[in-house]
């Protein structure tokens, strides 16, 4: 169920160059059902900024009823909201939306995932997932640059982890597609996240793959109210638009036009 | 006694607080936060004769205390709403005003006639000055003669009262009110947005696809409050006033400048409680303002 | 080369920011705290024939990032800023813009007549859209023809190029802009104010003691950009926008949107030292744009 | 000299049902020249609120660098003003408009001073610095209820000292004209501040007495540019408005027509 929370930040840490990694508190995090399920957070009790910012759920952990986000702050709501500190309210909507799905991988069978830059962090929450039912995951990570990688150490212990930076200042350089192409194709599913043109490259080179990929627009409600954060479907679907925030954010692939 | 009670044309609200078109989709996903038996009423999303796709993305830009929109009337069209939407709001108490567009008369009146015969639509809401659709539209709500015959020719057909919506983006906004009460209406709603733009800071380009979008939310809150005042006193129909609401003093506001009873847009996107949160807080506020009865904030700024 | 030097008729500007009318007084008070010559104009208060009183108070309310007011054009009179401002702004390397006021055509004829003579004065700004003054004033703003024939008027009779200023409160502002060319204007300012109101809570009585006020601030920044697009696409003559600017990022903003220079208004009350921080901000917010000079900035947003 | 100082919060304290005493630590400090001048103050970075909040300075300590500013916490801007903690920074203009003229009151001389609610902060000052010259002090100070009382103490150390409230919970009840009427006229000077009835009973009880009010008005620029904060002259006087921010806000009694 959605809730709406007013969430403890419990802890809010720098963890690269203008990413935050923040941890908050509340009753939410028993609502949430999948990786990749998002929550739209109002950065401060103000109405300026207005709008509530979508951010994805990188890590749960109910004992603790404790959630992480990783976060880029750059705009003007993102760079309030880590201006929080520990013990301050957050006022979080969520969770909200689909997120990817862990059952359509068995036991037994490989996943890739690739993620690009903030897209990377609800990977980490679906990895933690497919490992623990004994899926084998395999992480292409991709980055501006070696001052903006994260979560390196926290994926290796999960699986095999490639990072890949624009500039190649740490790891491979170029694109998540320099190395997928090297990993080949013997994986039963793949997941991504990330900015559109790697989304495109990657449904391109998978054609064929069973694939999900998450979806990034802008968002009005963020619970299906508004038609804000549409995206346009290919031209087999029997809808011509569906809602990025409560059909998606992640889809088969496929079932996007981009 | 209800004390926050309001009888309109065509309705009966328990209470005058009700979510804005467009701001509310029809209501199932809010349905899904808390009982829509508490709202005074809803004014659901613009429906035309056809379905609609709307605008290219992105739809959606902050702006400084506000936001512009151009979703561009999406909606699933009028049999649609018909047969998908209006039914699945028929098990909560709470009048439905249905939102009208079109692009030239024949499909308002079309629309009009068949949706005022939906059990739950107590009133219709003429949506002639939505800024995001191209042709029509923003024409019928800047041109006063227009807009008199186009409420004319609904409110022939309609079988509910008919409220008409105006566009803040007219030089006289009282002329386009006396046309529509001229043509017989019911009465007013207002304001829709104001037409506005954000470029993106690197392209330079509109952010919003369709370049121009509609300005809402907390800063077109005075203009709002400017225009009520103005019509209220240039007319006698009554008026929902919106335009900038996010709590209950501003309730307080519209209904002192002339307002019968106020829409709630923007803000359910940042609160999604906020509708019942207000109707929640009206009492104690009426008892901070010495007031008895809501009714008697009505126009109160044009008094002494 | 100065990057960000831009040249339009009369004004050699050594960079496009400016003071805006009303909010910079004549200059004395901002320049105690800085050197005027760092700016590339000033534009003064609006200047009448007569000496003015302006309103009773309270002149101004805060809303949403904008705040409304209604001063009424207190000024000292053409006799008294002949003699008692434009001589002091003189020490100063910066052409001063005197915004002409009136109530009719005579008046602004006999204002810019003499002003238009002071040496300092590089420009006028025809003020037809003040919307706090109860005569006049607004009307030239809101009627093509009028505002058209006033131009002309004060073009026979002005000895520096004749910059309008436009009003936001009307349907078409383009159609105002076309006739003020057609009237002769050398360019355009824009925007004014929007009319708005501010309630009290307690009372339900406007704030401001004039009733409305006109709004600006943050606020307005999304319908001022897109006004300043839409007449530059369709006018010749350069335009000098406004509304809203408070940083550097807003001053891109105006010139991709079609301006060729920029002026600040409110955010003088915020932050004093605004303007010659936006100028020295420039250069390097270009860097970061890639941009050599700042005149490729203007109209940005109207290319692919 | 006017400056624009980012001044530190060195204390922050509620003192009374809503009013806050803050300390404020800066180069702003050593430009103020007289009591009851006022700064402007820049409630947050945002711009909303947009507008700086006037608030008299209510006592300096040049030595510590430092100036104490009491504020009623009841709208939006001194709400937030309110939430500021020791260490955070304030964006402060000032020292504005000009002040109380101690040297109208020679040594030896008395004074009495009359404050009602937020008019009393400036009074303590101006205290101050006339007991500092040997000026006998008399302080007449109005609230509502006793919940809103502040500086008794303060104020009692440096003269007698009169609480009045409106509804007789501390001090004597009525208005501060009801004590006023008890003191008589043998004085030399009164300075007042506070709400605009107040003043004009004040002056016109003392009316032919030497006397100085503090005058309040809405403001926009606070500098004198934007003549937001007019007020009335007299019909004797030559100009027919006068700034608050910049004439004033401290007129000869007389001068402001009430
Ligand atoms: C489903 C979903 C999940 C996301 N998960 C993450 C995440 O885990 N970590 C992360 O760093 N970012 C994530 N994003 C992107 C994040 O929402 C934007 O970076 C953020 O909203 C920008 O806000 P700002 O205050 O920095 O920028 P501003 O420029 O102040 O934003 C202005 C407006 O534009 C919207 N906006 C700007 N960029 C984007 C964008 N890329 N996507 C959607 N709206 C945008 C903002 O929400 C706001 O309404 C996600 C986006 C979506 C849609
Ligand atoms: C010269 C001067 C000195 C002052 N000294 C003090 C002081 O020492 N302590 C104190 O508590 N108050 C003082 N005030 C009053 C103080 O400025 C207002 O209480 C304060 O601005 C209200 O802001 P807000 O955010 O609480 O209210 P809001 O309602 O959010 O204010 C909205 C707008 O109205 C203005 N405003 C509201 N009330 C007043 C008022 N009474 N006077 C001027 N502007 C107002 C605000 O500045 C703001 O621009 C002084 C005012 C002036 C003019
Ligand atoms: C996302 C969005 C969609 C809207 N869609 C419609 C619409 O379909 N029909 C309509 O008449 N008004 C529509 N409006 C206008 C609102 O009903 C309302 O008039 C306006 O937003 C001002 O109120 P607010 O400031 O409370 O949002 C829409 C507004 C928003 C923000
Ligand atoms: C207090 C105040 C006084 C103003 N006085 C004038 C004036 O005398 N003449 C004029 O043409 N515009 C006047 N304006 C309008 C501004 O010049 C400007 O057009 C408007 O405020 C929008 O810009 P901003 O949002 O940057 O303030 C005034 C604005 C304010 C806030
Ligand atoms: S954000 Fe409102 S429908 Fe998706
Ligand atoms: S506040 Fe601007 S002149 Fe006084």
């Amino acid at each position: 169920m959605i809730i709406q929370d007013r969430m403890t930040v419990t802890s809010q840490q720098q963890i690269a160059h203008n990413i935050f990694e923040m941890k908050l508190n509340g009753k939410l995090v028993g609502e949430i059902t999948s990786p990749g399920q998002f929550v739209h957070i109002r950065v401060s009790d103000s109405f300026e900024p207005l709008l509530r910012r979508p951010i994805s759920i990188a890590s749960i952990d109910q004992d603790a009823g404790e959630m992480t986000i990783i976060y880029r702050a750059e705009g003007r709501g993102t760079t309030i909201l880590s201006q929080r500190r520990a013990g301050d309210e957050v006022d979080v909507l969520g969770p909200l939306g689909n997120g990817f799905p862990v059952e359509e991988t068995a036991t037994g069978e490989t996943a890739i995932l690739i993620g690009g830059g903030i897209g990377v962090p609800p990977l980490y929450e679906l990895s933690k997932q497919l490992t623990a039912k004994g899926v084998k995951c395999t992480h292409v990570l991709g980055f501006q640059s070696k001052d903006a990688v994260f979560y390196e150490e926290e994926f290796s212990k999960l699986g095999e982890t490639h990072i890949v930076t624009v500039d190649g200042s740490r790891g491979t350089a170029g694109f998540v597609t320099t190395v997928m192409e090297e990993l080949g194709n013997e994986f039963s599913t793949y997941y991504s996240c990330g900015p559109m043109p790697m989304l495109e490259a990657i449904e391109k080179m998978y054609a064929g793959k069973k694939g999900f990929l998450s979806f990034e627009q802008r968002m009005g409600c963020g619970i299906g109210a508004c038609f804000a954060c549409v995206c346009q479907t290919t031209e087999g679907s029997e809808k011509a638009y569906i809602k990025v925030c409560s059909d998606g954010p992640v889809f088969p692939a496929g079932v996007v036009a981009i | 006694m209800n004390r926050l009670s309001i009888e309109l044309p065509g309705l009966s609200l328990k209470n005058p607080i009700m979510p804005a078109s467009g701001c509310f989709g029809f209501g199932k996903e809010y349905g899904q936060l808390y009982d829509l038996s508490l709202l005074g009423a809803i004014m659901i999303k613009s429906t035309t004769l056809e379905m609609r796709l709307g605008n290219p993305t992105p739809r959606v830009a902050e702006t400084a205390s506000g936001m512009l929109n151009a979703i561009g009337l999406q909606n699933p069209g009028l049999k649609g709403v018909l047969e998908g939407e209006l039914p699945w709001l028929e098990q909560f108490d709470v009048p439905i005003i249905a939102n009208v567009a079109g692009t030239e008369t024949a499909d308002y009146v079309e629309v009009a006639k068949m949706i005022s015969q939906a059990p739950n639509v107590k009133a219709l809401e003429l949506n002639i000055s939505c800024p995001n659709v191209k042709c029509g539209g923003i024409t019928f709500g800047t041109d006063p003669e227009i807009a008199k015959e186009l409420t004319r020719a609904v409110k022939e057909v309609s079988s509910v009262p008919v409220y008409v919506k105006l566009s803040p983006n007219v030089t006289t906004i009282v002329e386009i009110a006396q046309a529509v009460e001229a043509g017989g209406a019911d009465g007013i709603t207002m304001i829709n947005t104001l037409i506005g733009m954000r470029l993106d800071q690197k392209t330079g380009r509109p952010v919003i696809a369709n370049g121009t979008g509609g300005l809402s939310g907390p800063a077109v809150k005075p203009v709002a409050i400017r225009m009520v005042y103005e019509v209220s006193k240039a007319v006698n129909i009554p008026i929902i006033g919106m335009g900038g609401v996010t709590e209950v003093a501003d309730i307080i506001d519209f209904m002192s400048a002339g307002a019968s009873a106020v829409a709630v847009g923007t803000a359910n996107f940042v609160n999604p409680f906020v509708c019942p949160q207000i109707i929640e807080q009206l009492p104690a506020k009426l008892d901070e303002l010495g007031i008895n009865h809501i009714s008697e904030l009505i126009g109160r700024s044009h008094r002494l």
